[in-house]
């Protein structure tokens, strides 16, 4: 039962990872980044170790998390025209 | 004053007294002058401390440590002293010269600053005491000659100056390859008379003909052996003392040296003869004094013809090495010696002709002796000994080398000198035929200095020239005199042949 | 040319993820002696958390970079000359700024719990001085406001590296006391990582805080 | 396989999918991302491999965790940081890959 | 009673907290940075005088499988010695270099600066792999932090650059860290060399690879270089001293404590890759060095140049030549810091002297700047490996090491690399000897050229250290530093 939870974790895990890092639209990918922290926090905690867990919730994903969507509004028109988030 | 502290003041006065130059400013010419004379005087001192020691059959030396396995070694023999002495009163009289040539040039703090500095490597390389040292100031000598090359800061200077680092750095890595090897086979490579190598196995004979290739082939660089000479008639645009530095008392002297040193010391003259190799040294040497001749020959400008004659002259030294024998051994030594004052007259004179009047092409000679006669009896000599006329030095060398030639054996050899001298004579004789025979048809290109009676130029720079135009004389005509250099080189080749 | 690039990367990627895993499968790990010596020492550590007693006691040093580290982001922050910065807009959002009203004072409270209890269980300061930062931006969106006006950036300054300095002369205490380097007396240990953690936690809000544009 | 060598092969693999984002992308906000999910990969390969699986995961290995991550967001935010301050400069925060500029520089 | 080997602690800790004082102290920080300067490399020059006995501090007093313990042997002694050097030349020149309009920028410089120091130091004395780990980090965020100092486009955009690179590289690094740390159970370095040697899993080799690539990266070795020269290029003439001088070969010391430590039975297969690495580094690097018309990224191609001496050292790490090769890289990489670092700030007195970047903007130097002209000659002939500087010693013991281990082509290589060296520089000093144009005549004293100078005369006259320096290296040498 554990073990398919953890399996199912890992897969979320590495879902939503892939979705941060290559999404089309950067603000997505930064909320994605937000919930793969979130995830990774109870990744942490299944693993038993609640500080970690703690902190990547607060830091990891919390002020990170908040740092990149402040940065992905500012930086969303860069000088050169086109929308700089689009996947390559 | 124990041995170590005479030869490291022997090499680091100048290096002191550079250093000082460098930090005083530009108007104290004064203070600038004394020290240069002082540190020049108290080098010819410590020298003669050293002669002293020697005669009494000491060999002087110190050695510091420096690299694994490679220590610094400064020892003073017969042979170190040759060339010691030599560039030690060479740049007493070109430091006294340069003194009238750089009047009111600007930088002439960095200039005699270097010229210490130069003089300093010079020495270091006549008494280096093992193959590292002598690499040390070998390279040593390249970094500090190449400020007083490009000096004037032409475009032309520049350009010489970078080709004569090109071939002078690639000479010194060559160079460093086969210290590196020879250091390899042997550990440290220790100067000692007949050689070290000798005590190698059988089966290194092919490397230590590498090694040798490789040794002489750095050094040739610096004594412009065909064809390794391209730098040496560009370096001509630095100001004549320079010229004079690299051609008598400092440059190509130091390549010569290296050239002695390598046969007679690292590999042993006996021991070299067996590996075969100095009949290609020979060889080289013959090309390197019909090819520098045949180009003088051809040039219009007065100080490129002397570089050419240089070039021609330098490897009379090798050549006397190669032949293999004492006699021409003598022939080589002695001309270490007499090339230096017979070629550092004919660069004072020349320099002399450039400032005083301009005069920096052959043709514009005409009538030059009636304007400058004493320069031009200085130049006389000058060119009459490099022609090899009797009573004069190169007359000496000459007669040595040709005799050990019929010693060796290798007639060819007496040919060759034979041709050179004429050749000699037809790139000298000319101009001594303008300069006295022929009347002045156009004015002076520039005269710097007018004309005052009894005087034709400044005191600073006649008097140079005049000193070793008379030097050249006495080591013609007093051969066998105690001190004189034949006799010295005599007591080396004593020493060398030694069963 | 492009094309060819990103599959090279995309190759190359692929073969270091394969490598990874590869390595990660094949570890043959040692006995947890490490973990041993933790619990082993705990009672001398002056904390009942073995987390606690790592950050600060044991392996205090790294921590105290870690610090360093943190401090580095605002210096240069500052360091670089800018031009004025956009004036603070307050949003005058009445749920936000009611929002903020509850919850910072219980940020502020949880943030003290946090810092206490870390002597004991998850917790300590890197977890209180997050919150309080989180509490500070949270001030900033509702008000507009967040440090007093009288706390410049210059005399945060002193705050700023309150944490470090306190590590710092905890440090040379026990090294000039003949000790080694943040080699606490045992029976002191717990009152020392309080009063570090204490530092820390304002430090680290702090400069947390200023990461923020 | 226990969940432990799960985590960790997750965090290669993590790895791996990052370094890949890290190289493709150019803007720094995406690269921020990508470095933040490497770390992320590294600390779970970092604790999936600690030794000793008791109660509680390994102490020493959590507080190093807690010390990247401290060390991650400092980064992140040096890097936002000194991108705002171009952003302000007027220059361009998608950087070109790092290793191709190469005869851009010997035009200057 | 302090304990003596309190002393590398407080290698760290003296700049560290002096670092923090400066943020505090407005007029009086010159002074307290001059007085700092003094102190800490007095307790260096103490280290020193150790000669080259290992010391060891258990730092909180916890033994190291538990603690972190500091540790400094005769190759930490001797960086840390050259560390002092640089890093009191780049501040003293950066209290000269950052005036007028640059005060406030000063201001910010040297409690960086400082904490560049502390780092440095940290790094050299650490003992400790994620500590290694944590002072890698700390010397990242700051070299970027600095080289963005100037805040103009192309300083930030290269200072990111770096930083991005940089973090990879760190990942890489950590990951590495993690796998050893699992297949060990241990951080002390000493702990896993025994446990390294004791059994040699293939893991071991993933995680060296992703610890020598990423150490590589952070070391511009090629062809990861190309973050380098717009970074160092591009910063402040005091922070690039620091940078070409420290924080890259931070990166390549690391690479030696791991190479002689814990990865010393791994090393086998890698050592040919970083020798072809390095020597096209330095092919390449000199190349582009020759190439450039800027005279700092002169400087900078010829770090990347340079730092292939270092890399391409490790596969001489071995067989015959194994001693000689350890002499002759710590050696170059001591004289490679002096001399670089007195480059950077010639170059940066020789910029504001001509008011341009550009080489053909030199002319007149020589005798406008002769202070500066000299330093950059003086440390062109160390990097160059002419002698009687320390490059020299180093070149010819690296030389020394290729001859007894056989390998022909590593010594070509070196040899073309000196002349490729002189040639570069050979172009930037030749231009100081034309004449001066009439206008252009920008005011500056010589106080810029005179620092770097003296950084220049310390390469030079350590080449007359060479005995005593490589005394404090036997034990290392034949003991690899461990064990």
């Amino acid at each position: 039962m554990s073990l398919w939870l953890d399996l199912l974790l890992i897969v979320a895990l590495l879902w939503i990872a892939a979705g941060a890092l290559f999404s089309r639209q950067l603000f997505r990918a930064v909320v994605l980044f937000i919930v793969f922290g979130l995830l990774l926090a109870l990744a942490w905690a299944r693993q038993a170790a609640a500080d970690v867990a703690l902190a990547e919730a607060a830091i990891g994903a919390g002020l990170t998390g908040a740092l990149l969507l402040d940065a992905a509004g500012r930086f969303r028109r860069v000088r050169g025209g086109k929308d700089a988030g689009g996947s390559p | 004053m124990s041995d170590a502290a005479l030869l490291l003041i022997t090499v680091s006065c100048s290096l002191v007294g550079g250093i000082v130059i460098f930090l005083l400013p530009e108007q104290q010419r004064g203070w600038r002058t004394a020290i240069n004379l002082g540190a020049a005087l108290i080098k010819i001192l410590c020298l003669l401390l050293i002669v002293g020691a020697v005669l009494n059959g000491q060999v002087l030396s110190v050695r510091l440590p420096f690299l694994p396995g490679a220590d610094l070694v400064l020892r003073a023999d017969a042979m170190s002293l040759l060339f010691a002495i030599l560039s030690a009163l060479l740049w007493l009289v070109t430091t006294i010269y340069a003194i009238g040539y750089l009047e009111g040039a600007p930088h002439r703090r960095r200039f005699f600053g270097f010229f210490s500095l130069c003089v300093t490597a010079t020495m270091g390389i006549a008494l280096a005491g093992n193959l590292i040292t002598f690499f040390l100031f070998y390279e040593l000598l390249t970094l500090t000659t190449y400020p007083l090359v490009v000096h004037r800061g032409t475009p032309k200077a520049l350009a010489a100056g970078r080709r004569y680092l090109a071939y002078t750095l690639v000479g010194g890595v060559v160079l460093l390859t086969g210290v590196l090897w020879l250091q390899q086979l042997l550990g440290s490579v220790d100067f000692s008379h007949g050689g070290v190598v000798s005590v190698l196995a059988d089966s290194h004979r092919p490397a230590l003909v590498a090694i040798f290739a490789l040794l002489i082939g750095g050094v040739a660089v610096k004594a412009a052996v065909v064809p390794l000479h391209g730098w040496l008639p560009e370096a001509m645009v630095a100001p004549a003392p320079v010229s004079a530095l690299l051609h008598a008392v400092a440059v190509v002297k130091a390549g010569a040296f290296g050239v002695v040193r390598i046969c007679y010391d690292v590999f042993g003259i006996e021991y070299a003869a067996s590996l075969g190799v100095l009949q290609p040294l020979a060889v080289m040497a013959g090309v390197t004094i019909l090819w520098g001749s045949l180009r003088a020959l051809v040039q219009s400008d007065l100080k490129r013809r002397l570089a050419y004659s240089t070039i021609s002259q330098a490897s009379y030294i090798i050549l006397g090495v190669a032949l293999f024998g004492p006699l021409a051994t003598i022939g080589g030594l002695v001309h270490l010696v007499h090339q230096g004052i017979m070629k550092i007259t004919l660069f004072f004179c020349a320099g002399n002709y450039a400032e005083t009047l301009g005069i920096h092409a052959i043709d514009q000679l005409d009538g030059v002796g009636q304007r400058m006669p004493l320069t031009t009896v200085a130049f006389t000599i000058g060119a009459l000994g490099m022609i090899g006329v009797p009573a004069t030095a190169g007359f000496v060398s000459k007669w040595y080398l040709g005799q050990g030639a019929l010693a060796a054996d290798m007639g060819w050899v007496l040919w060759l000198l034979l041709a050179s001298s004429l050749l000699n004579a037809a790139y000298f004789l000319p101009l001594l035929h303008r300069a006295w025979f022929r009347v002045q048809r156009q004015p002076w290109p520039e005269e710097h200095i007018p004309r005052r009676p009894g005087r034709e130029t400044s005191l600073l720079l006649l008097l140079p020239p005049l000193v070793t135009a008379l030097s050249v004389v006495m080591a013609g005509l007093w051969a066998g005199a105690p001190f004189s250099p034949l006799v010295w080189a005599q007591l080396i080749t004593a020493l060398e042949y030694r069963p | 040319m492009r094309v060819v690039a990103h599959r090279l990367i995309v190759a190359g990627c692929t073969v270091v993820g394969l490598a990874l895993v590869y390595a990660v499968v094949n570890v043959q790990g040692p006995a947890p002696d490490l973990a041993l010596a933790v619990s082993g020492a705990l009672a001398e550590s002056g904390v009942s958390h073995p987390v606690t007693a790592v950050l600060l006691n044991f392996r205090a040093y790294d921590t105290l970079l870690e610090v360093a580290v943190m401090l580095v982001a605002p210096l240069v922050a500052a360091a670089l000359p800018t031009t004025a910065p956009a004036p603070a807009k307050p949003t005058n959002d009445p749920v936000l700024q009611a929002l903020a009203a509850v919850a910072v004072p219980l940020a502020l409270l949880l943030a003290i719990y946090l810092l206490l209890i870390g002597a004991s269980r998850s917790g300590g300061a890197f977890h209180a001085a997050a919150v309080l930062a989180g509490a500070l931006v949270l001030l900033q969106l509702a008000t507009g406001r967040s440090l007093p006006a009288w706390l410049t950036p210059t005399r945060q300054q002193p705050l700023l590296i309150l944490g470090l300095a306190l590590f710092c002369a905890v440090g040379w205490l026990s090294l000039l006391l003949g000790g080694y380097f943040l080699g606490y007396p045992p029976a002191w240990a717990g009152v020392m990582i309080l009063v570090i953690e204490s530092g820390l936690t304002l430090s680290l809000a702090l400069a947390l805080w200023r990461l923020m544009p | 396989m226990t969940s432990a060598l799960g985590y960790a092969i997750a965090g290669a693999l993590l790895v791996a999918m990052g370094l890949a984002a890290m190289l493709l992308h150019h803007h720094l906000v995406r690269r921020l991302i990508a470095f933040n999910i490497m770390g992320g990969g590294v600390f779970l390969v970092l604790l999936g491999l600690a030794p000793g699986h008791g109660e509680q995961a390994d102490p020493v290995a959590q507080a190093l965790i807690l010390t990247g991550i401290v060390v991650a967001v400092a980064a992140t935010g040096l890097a936002l940081a000194l991108a705002r301050r171009l952003h302000q400069a007027g220059g361009d925060v998608r950087l070109d890959h790092p290793s191709s500029r190469e005869d851009d520089d010997d035009q200057k | 009673m302090i304990r003596s080997d309190a002393l590398l602690p407080i290698l760290v800790m003296l700049p560290l907290s002096l670092a923090l004082l400066l943020l505090l102290s407005g007029r009086w920080g010159r002074f307290l940075s001059l007085a700092g300067m003094v102190l800490t490399t007095a307790l260096a020059a103490l280290l020193l005088s150790h000669g080259g006995q290992p010391l060891h501090h258990a730092m909180g007093g916890w033994p190291a499988p538990l603690g972190i313990g500091l540790r400094a042997d005769g190759l930490a002694t001797l960086m840390v010695m050259m560390t002092a050097l640089v890093c009191s030349a780049a501040l003293i020149y950066g209290e000269y270099w950052f005036d007028g309009a640059k005060a406030e920028q000063g201001r910010q410089f040297r409690p960086l600066a400082w904490l560049l120091w502390a780092g440095v130091n940290a790094l050299l004395l650490a003992d400790d792999l994620f500590n290694l780990y944590v002072t890698l980090e700390l010397l990242t965020l700051l070299a970027a932090g600095l080289a963005a100092l100037m805040a103009t486009q192309a300083a930030l955009t290269a200072a990111l650059r770096y930083l991005m690179v940089a973090l990879i590289a760190s990942t890489a690094f950590l990951l590495g860290v993690a796998l050893l740390y699992g297949a060990t159970g241990t951080l002390a370095l000493e702990l896993i060399s025994i446990r390294v040697a004791a059994n040699p899993q293939p893991v071991l080799v993933v995680a060296m690879a992703l610890m020598v690539g990423g150490l590589a990266l952070k070391a511009a070795l090629f062809p990861l270089h190309g973050w380098l020269p717009p970074a160092h290029g591009g910063a402040a003439p005091p922070v690039s001293a620091l940078l070409s001088a420290l924080v890259v070969k931070a990166s390549f010391y690391v690479v030696l404590r791991l190479w002689m430590g814990p990865l010393a039975p791994l090393t086998g297969g890698v050592g040919p890759v970083l020798g072809v690495l390095g020597g096209m580094a330095i092919v390449w690097g000199g190349w582009q060095a020759l190439r450039q018309h800027n005279l700092k990224m002169v400087v900078a191609y010829s770090t990347v140049a340079q730092m292939g001496y270092l890399f391409l050292a490790f596969d001489l790490l071995q067989g015959a030549g194994y001693a000689s090769a350890l002499n002759g890289m710590v050696l170059q990489a001591v004289a490679h810091g002096l001399a670089k670092g007195a480059m950077f700030l010639a170059a940066g007195a020789l910029v504001v002297a001509a008011g341009g970047y550009r080489v053909d903007q030199l002319q007149g130097m020589a005798s406008r700047q002769p202070l500066a002209v000299t330093a950059l000659a003086v440390a062109g002939i160390s990097l160059a490996g002419m002698p009687p500087t320390a490059g020299f010693a180093g070149k010819w013991l690296l030389l020394q090491a290729a001859w007894l281990n056989g390998q022909w082509l590593w010594l070509a290589v070196m040899l073309a690399g000196s002349l490729l060296t002189a040639s570069y520089l050979l172009k930037v000093v030749a231009v100081t000897f034309l004449p001066a144009p009439v206008a252009a005549s920008v005011g500056c004293g010589q106080r810029l050229g005179g620092v770097a100078l003296m950084l220049a005369l310390l390469a030079l006259l350590a080449g007359f250290a060479v005995m005593p320096m490589l005394q404090l290296l036997a034990p290392v040498a034949t003991t690899g530093g461990w064990l």
